[in-house]
């Protein structure tokens, strides 16, 4: 079981701000990932903009990083400040 | 020191705090803000800030320390507030200790720029309307990019 | 609102009630100036300030006349403390609030500035070597020429 | 009677902040007086000093300007700041 965090308006789409889940063995990088959980939600490519950043292990990382080990995997739209 | 918290700040008993512990310093300057009651969409109703455990607090500790090597300081102190707010409430507090005013002053400065444009913060805004997420404003991106131009001129 | 006044000054209570006052306002700026624990001479044991009423009232009610005109704020308080002081003891208390934290922060450090260099008051300080009166550092000079260069830019 | 105020370092010269005084009527400006000052109280040019500026009735005035109407006479080395 992996975590996934859903920030700021992407919780909207994807109806929750945090799950735990079964990445199929498949899904091999963040890249992989946010496509496949973009159809899974529906999300008419919420998750597939490009100022979407992706953090494993709250480190951010490129769509090439592995996700296999990851214990965390955040879903970042761009930051509002406080 | 950082404290993120959804607690309610308290801007002056944390100055009173902060001026007993900054005793050998000429002088403090603090910023605190507050919900505003008006929204482009009309009267707020509720603000929520989200924050991502432990990097919004790196990210915040980094620009202390940066803060910390550009200007001669006693202490930083910055407090923010996560989760649902409201109109009147303080959102952040900083404030900065310097034997000079100067660098109290800029300091401060700084940091309210790092918080309010590049802090890993989600925010949203409820009015009457409904609820939307908000994306900082251009004057925001403007105030923080005076301290990247002041090295390279 | 001015205050000048014998009476110890407070700041901590003195941002709550500000805070209360300006609840229209995104941003409070406060700058609070301490009695230093040494001077050149060495240890501060008292200092001493002396005032001329009406005319360091009327001056200093022309700088937030000044101020009200330059920034865009919600509103202002000048506390100055005068008489006999010790180390940590507060000298000084401004706190601006507005709408946009810039003008908040400059008008703050505007205010310091005039009430650091032209304010009409007169400063004793005393040290185990005896008690000296104290001039502007130049420092202090430069800080205020930067509001009037501005204009001219 | 007129009140004199002798600020700031004055006041170490002179020995008091403020005393009521009857000017002698052929003192008839702010620069007269201020020569008269000087040498009653053996100031050797302290209140001469052209930085020592001269407030009548709380404003700042010339030497020229005449004092025998005046209620409140100041003299002001230069301001220290808060």
């Amino acid at each position: 079981m992996q975590k996934i965090l859903y920030f700021g308006r992407l919780s909207d789409v994807t109806g929750t701000s945090e799950e735990m889940l079964n990445i199929p063995p498949e899904i091999e990088t963040a890249g992989a990932l946010r496509e496949w959980l973009d159809l899974r939600f529906d999300a008419s490519g919420a998750l597939l903009d490009p100022t979407v950043r992706i953090a494993i292990n709250s480190e951010i990382t490129f769509d090439t990083a592995p996700v296999s080990n990851a214990a965390e995997i955040a879903f970042m739209p761009p930051v509002g400040g406080g | 020191m950082l404290r993120i918290s959804a607690e309610p700040i308290d801007a002056g008993r944390e100055l009173k705090q902060f001026e007993s512990r900054a005793t050998s310093a000429g002088g403090i300057v603090t910023f605190s803000g507050q919900v505003r009651p008006h929204a482009k969409q009309g009267p707020v109703d509720t603000l929520f800030l989200q924050a991502y455990a432990p990097m919004t607090e790196t990210g915040i500790e980094s620009a202390m320390a940066e803060a910390r090597t550009r200007w001669d300081l006693e202490s930083i102190l910055v407090l923010h507030r996560i989760g649902e707010m409201h109109p009147g409430d303080t959102i952040v507090f900083v404030a900065t200790a310097a034997r000079h005013r100067r660098a109290a002053f800029e300091a401060a400065d700084f940091l309210m720029d790092y918080l309010k444009t590049e802090a890993v913060f989600w925010k949203k805004e409820e009015t009457a309307t409904g609820a939307h997420w908000i994306e900082p404003r251009d004057d925001d991106y403007a105030d923080a990019a005076r301290w990247t131009k002041k090295e390279t001129v």
